[in-house]
């Protein structure tokens, strides 16, 4: 594959981690937040991990879209998928986050509601155009890069004049989150690996609050292992140098201002939300976007009168320190027992790019050599 | 006998009725293509003489969506599938029987392309389908076709291949490319499709096992890598052995286009169905000498070690990755969905 | 999150603004709504079936070389 | 292992992945309640040891509505219905394979019932099931449960039971009432619902042909009459064998209310199902042997003499009515549905 | 079975077909018309042609709802169940009815049509209820008898206002179809077994026409072997006597004016067609009924845009032919042979009640005698 | 044509004008709407679900004398 095998040399990437660990500082520790679950499931499917000098530790972020979504947004969709006849369609990623009380999207379908998983926004149109008779909601999730195909589906859908398609919108933002989590102190952190793909979209110059505000390196990086080894050589030379400044280490798909078309496509449909829950976060203001009033026909939250589910977490679930990059996964008294990807308990154990997933399903290994 | 309409006709609950529609579904169609001695005393059972010594049994449901793939369909598969089954005992196939549970509404021709299908994989093989049912159930309570088969077949002595017989030190083998027959089949499913060359590798091993087991009696384990693809049967095997494995990415052969598939879709390689793939466990000492008779035979030509069994009480599959890391290749964990992040 | 694969543009259909792409043998076709200006031979980044982004070759390649060049230089 | 919620949840498409889920079904529901030290080696096949001679194989598919009925269900139906194929060919059975498709949304709870019943069927035959398989199809694809079972027997020396050896001047022996099991299925069905202590006959007849071919190696047929009624088999014999035969209907054992619920609903009950009857042609003179001994047998209280093979080129089968005319009982034609006119 | 066995004792029959042996005149033959489908399935069934002397013949008449039911109607039901989003709902007894180039209503079900088999009348109404998203048709058939239980489900209807609920109305009237088979004289008959359920609805009084008219003896009948018989002999006597009488053997069950609340309700809901294709029969003019004004929101004809399908029948079927009591089954060349009860031509063919049926299913025997 | 079997009449609903009827055993819920006088120990003729005609014992009697007399008659 070209433009992927190319960045996942182990040669090459023994050859920059040997330099990362020339370049270290062996009297102090480096904490690297992984903002994105793309980051995170890099650095554990390809053993990341295992190249690093011991001080140099990676933090998970809030990056999964999956993971942040609050079961009560969950828990609103299963509601409107079994009170209306509706179709409701959605990213298969959604079908297994429980939504409180063990349900989730998948066993509200195994009950008998018509939820379809789909692969594009534009699957989601298809379905509303060959079921004429009932309403299609298209339950979207998703940070800045899954936001404007959902914007050009709604386009589309105007444009068409269809009457029973609407978008239940979760579209989320990345750097209100990214701002929040640095404002809190909490991570303890010392720099940041910024995401790759969001940042396709809404450009490098979107983090130089963060930087400036919280004089914190952030180097974007691509989401191939040698990506993630260079950025993270590249925010060890900032931390050991002292600078604060957003580099892009995935300039070849990343543009200073982003993809402007794209920006514009989402500034036509959406408009802000003054403030939106995020699961671990807890309610932040401006992170995230819903459908503005000259498209409020394909609003689900405006078509049907859908209820605002507060679920509580699960007891002894520390997703919210995960997500803030307080905690680590295994330090969940439920991971690995009460909490498997089979019965997950928190969302960070249900998407692969869930820190708890991660670390469950490739990371186990280091426990495992320790015994054997 | 009422005439069957094969080019027009569609499945109707009087074909599942046991009456004189169910007879002439039968014998124009089902043993009319599957034709044989066995076959053909028509019977609720069927006679056949055996040997004293061991036989083994296998079944397996066929459910496949879509019906016809890249490859195959699922007449073939259902050939296949369960051939496969009783071959990684290490026994000699012998006798199908196969049970059809069909759709009201479902084409005649279609039903015949998949019989005939069937019947040529079965013949291929050389293991005759020589009893079967049919039921119908009405629209919108099946899925088309669903065929659930059953295998019997015997195995030669000395030989003692089970799940529970991996050790530590043992060689891990796998015959050739996997994930072939799943990308195959996402190729073909509706709301997905892309356009690939990939074919199935739907086919009967029971050939090459039985060249295996020539060369090497004391094979420990073989088992085929359908659903939840290498991964879940490596883990499988850890867990009736209670032991642990240790893999090696660069050993294991993915097909560009299956490789282009699973980074588009989010899948992994590991977990994806295999239908003409094996994997074998053996004495360490032996793994060449397989290698070597699995490369000769036209379904084993890639067969590679892809690494050792070890002691591990937590039975885990651990990877070396190409990249020079190490993971856990864990059990399939819900359904292998594509994702989008 | 947001996986988003690079793949080959072969042909582009300027009417229902869709390109089919090409991943080492896998074609499938995309929107290609997002992007102003592609080309055949482009790769782009495959994103939930939208083109999101073209590849730079030679900023791709300009991080390779950099790889090189990081992995022998002194910091 | 992932946990099971047989107590409130439902089948998932997760298990039927292959993976975590589909191993915590299996092993939580399908091998702890059909436990047996063949069931129990865990691969994909099961080895067990055969003498030399002649062995029988028959498999069904089992889809019945509803699922659960008066006097069975689906469980305990799937075994009986394949130990008789097995036994109406003299043989003794010996083991049985199970493939199983569920639909998702179906309750575990039920499955478990379900599952559970097959298990008592089993272990009261003594015909353990030794393998399995289990597929999950999407809601609206599937209906609750399918089960196919396959059954294999042995076949003891000097017998030969088949359905072209129907000779003229041959007795025809039913084991007793018809039209049981249909009629309970019908007074269960949604719609038609209606109030009776009619039970399905449904029961293992192995042990019955086991007496019978010790008293009479010399059997020439044995059917059971399930789909399409005693009416259909008897056809089914005649097409075979190349015969006709005359039947006497006031020999024909009918229960006072199948024959209550075949007047309201304008069905036959030549042509009810049964699941735990037998038809018999055997030569006149064994006739009274036969007779005497099923008479013994709990499941032949009934037995009786009903007609005798002819020569007849139609091959027909003609019914001396108890009113004294004589017509003919044809094949089933279509599906056996509720008339009004 | 009170009621039943006692009319279907073998013993008594004989004796009484003793009777009828004994009061024959052979020097001429008798040809009586058995109206009825029921009459044609208790001869068959029963094997009553055994006990009957040589020169008296049973004669088929067009008494079988099904028979008579012309294949446009059954073709407009399907053309219907395909184009409307429609629930049909049908006895059992029509499904396999041939319907023109070989379809049926089982095969449209087959192609995906929702067509339903019910029991009741009342069952369409609970699929109404059950449904109330989609439009239930409830495809009726039927002589008086099974009129009026159309009628109160369509008053049913009209008390609980179902919106989704109509009938596709094909309920034909026996007395005209009766004087049609006696004013064209081509069925050369000397009596008639009256119908015996349709007689428990009109009453016996409702034959009065057809013996002044045409000097027809006439006995109703029912439906048990023995009142055959004995309607039967009725008929030989009422034959050697000169008589041409309208008797009524099924007493039990049938009163000179039939049941008035039946025939009120029947009024209520129903008026007269001007005039009513019978298969085999043609147009004949007050034969059939249809919901009248008042309950005209309930008439399917109304409510959707029924085609009027003419469906030429198949080439060599003389239905037509059987059905008027000119011919019987096995004197059609596709009898046994290209028609069976698995591929009917036609609708004789079909009901256990139709003619060709009864002759094919219980009959053959006769044939099967003669070369054994 | 009109397949209808006698029953007795088990239990009366007149609230929903419905009759249970017992036919040998099988107990089935009948619609009483076409009848004005029913009662329990009634046998009725039972079409499509709907209870037509009540059986007439006396005449239901006579009809089986008669087939008495009628075959010991003559002409
Ligand atoms: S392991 Fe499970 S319960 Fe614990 S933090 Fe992670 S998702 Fe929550
Ligand atoms: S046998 Fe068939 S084709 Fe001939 S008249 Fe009867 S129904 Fe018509
Ligand atoms: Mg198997
Ligand atoms: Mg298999
Ligand atoms: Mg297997
Ligand atoms: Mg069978
Ligand atoms: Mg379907
Ligand atoms: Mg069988
Ligand atoms: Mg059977
Ligand atoms: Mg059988
Ligand atoms: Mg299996
Ligand atoms: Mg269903």
């Amino acid at each position: 594959m070209k433009y992927v095998d190319e960045y996942r040399d182990g040669d090459k990437a023994r050859e920059l981690a040997a330099r990362i660990h020339n370049e270290i500082d062996p009297q102090r520790q480096y904490r690297f937040m992984e903002f994105c679950g793309g980051h995170t499931h890099a650095i554990f499917r390809f053993g990341i991990h295992d190249l690093m000098p011991e001080n140099l530790k990676y933090v998970h972020g809030p990056g999964c879209p999956v993971c942040v979504l609050p079961a009560g947004r969950i828990e609103a969709a299963i509601k409107l998928a079994e009170s209306e006849d509706v179709i409701l369609c959605t990213y298969a990623d959604l079908m297994r986050v429980p939504a409180g009380k063990g349900d989730s999207l998948n066993r509200a379908k195994a009950r008998g509601s018509d939820i379809r998983m789909i692969y594009s926004s534009s699957d989601a149109l298809a379905v509303a155009r060959e079921n004429p008779d009932r309403q299609v909601v298209f339950f979207a999730i998703g940070f800045e890069t899954t936001t404007p195909p959902t914007a050009a589906a709604i386009r589309i859908a105007r444009a068409e004049g269809l009457k029973n398609f609407t978008v239940f919108c979760n579209h989320v933002l990345t750097p209100p989150a990214m701002l929040h989590i640095l404002s809190s102190g909490e991570a303890c952190i010392d720099g940041i690996l910024g995401p790759s793909h969001v940042s396709t979209i809404i450009g490098s110059h979107a983090y130089a609050d963060c930087c400036s505000l919280y004089r914190m390196p952030l180097v974007i990086a691509g989401f191939e292992p040698l990506d993630v080894i260079q950025s993270t050589l590249m925010l060890v030379r900032q931390v050991n140098q002292g600078r604060c400044e957003v580099e892009n280490q995935y300039v070849r798909a990343v543009r200073e201002t982003g993809n402007q078309k794209a920006q514009a496509l989402m500034a036509e449909v959406f408009e802000p939300r003054s403030v939106f829950e995020w699961r671990g976060l807890g309610d932040l203001p401006a992170s995230a976007v819903q459908i503005n009033a000259q498209y409020a026909l394909f609003d689900a939250e405006k078509r049907f009168a859908m209820q605002k589910m507060q679920t509580a977490d699960v007891k002894g679930c520390i997703c919210p320190a995960v997500l803030r990059g307080i905690s680590d996964p295994d330090q969940c008294k439920l991971f690995a027992t009460a909490c498997t990807p089979e019965e997950p308990k928190g969302a960070c154990m249900v998407s692969s790019e869930g820190a708890c997933a991660a670390q469950y399903s490739y990371g186990r290994y280091r426990s495992a050599e320790t015994r054997v | 006998m009422s005439r069957l309409d094969i080019k027009n006709g569609l499945v109707e609950m009087a074909h599942g009725s046991g009456g004189r529609a169910s007879a002439a579904l039968i014998d124009g169609l089902f043993t009319r293509h599957l034709d044989n001695a066995l076959l053909r005393q028509g019977d609720d059972a069927t006679l056949f003489e055996v040997s004293a010594g061991r036989m083994v049994i296998s079944t397996d449901a066929h459910v496949v969506s879509p019906l016809f793939f890249p490859g195959g369909d699922i007449g073939s598969l259902s050939v296949h599938g369960t051939i496969n089954d009783v071959a990684m005992s290490g026994a000699k196939p012998l006798y199908l029987s196969a049970s059809f549970i069909l759709e009201e509404g479902f084409s005649l021709a279609e039903l015949e392309k998949i019989v005939i299908s069937m019947a040529e994989a079965s013949r291929l093989a050389g293991v005759p389908v020589v009893t079967g049912d049919t039921k119908v159930v009405e629209s919108g309570k099946g899925d088309g076709v669903f065929i659930s088969t059953t295998g019997i077949g015997v195995l030669a002595e000395g030989i003692r291949v089970s799940g529970d017989r991996a050790e530590a030190g043992d060689a891990i083998i796998v015959s050739g490319y996997i994930g072939d027959h799943g990308i195959a089949i996402l190729s073909s499913r509706q709301g997905l499709e892309f356009d690939t060359q990939i074919q199935s590798d739907s086919a009967a091993l029971h050939g090459l096992v039985a060249d295996m087991v020539q060369a090497v009696p004391d094979i420990h384990c073989l088992r085929d890598p359908t659903r939840g693809g290498l991964a879940t049967t490596l883990n499988e095997l850890c867990k009736q052995s209670g032991v642990g494995m240790r893999i090696h990415e660069t050993d294991i052969s993915v097909r560009a286009e299956v490789k282009g598939a699973c980074e588009l879709l989010g899948l992994d390689p590991l977990y994806i169905a295999n239908e003409g793939k094996l994997a074998c466990i053996c004495p360490k000492a032996s793994a060449a000498k397989l290698i070597s008779v699995m490369q000769a035979h036209p379904l084993g030509r890639e067969a590679a070690v892809i690494g050792e069994v070890v002691a591990d009480e937590s039975r885990l599959v651990v990877m070396q990755t190409t990249f020079g890391g190490q993971r856990v290749v864990d059990w399939l964990a819900g359904e292998q969905l594509p994702r989008i992040c | 999150m947001c996986l988003a694969v690079p793949a080959r543009v072969e042909s582009l259909d300027d009417v229902s603004s869709t390109a089919m792409v090409d991943l080492d043998g896998i074609r499938k076709e995309v929107s290609t709504v997002l992007l102003d200006e592609i080309n055949v031979g482009d790769y782009v980044l495959i994103h939930v079936g939208y083109a999101l982004e073209r590849i730079d070759p030679i900023e791709a390649e300009k991080t390779l070389l950099l790889f090189d060049e990081l992995r022998d230089s002194e910091a």
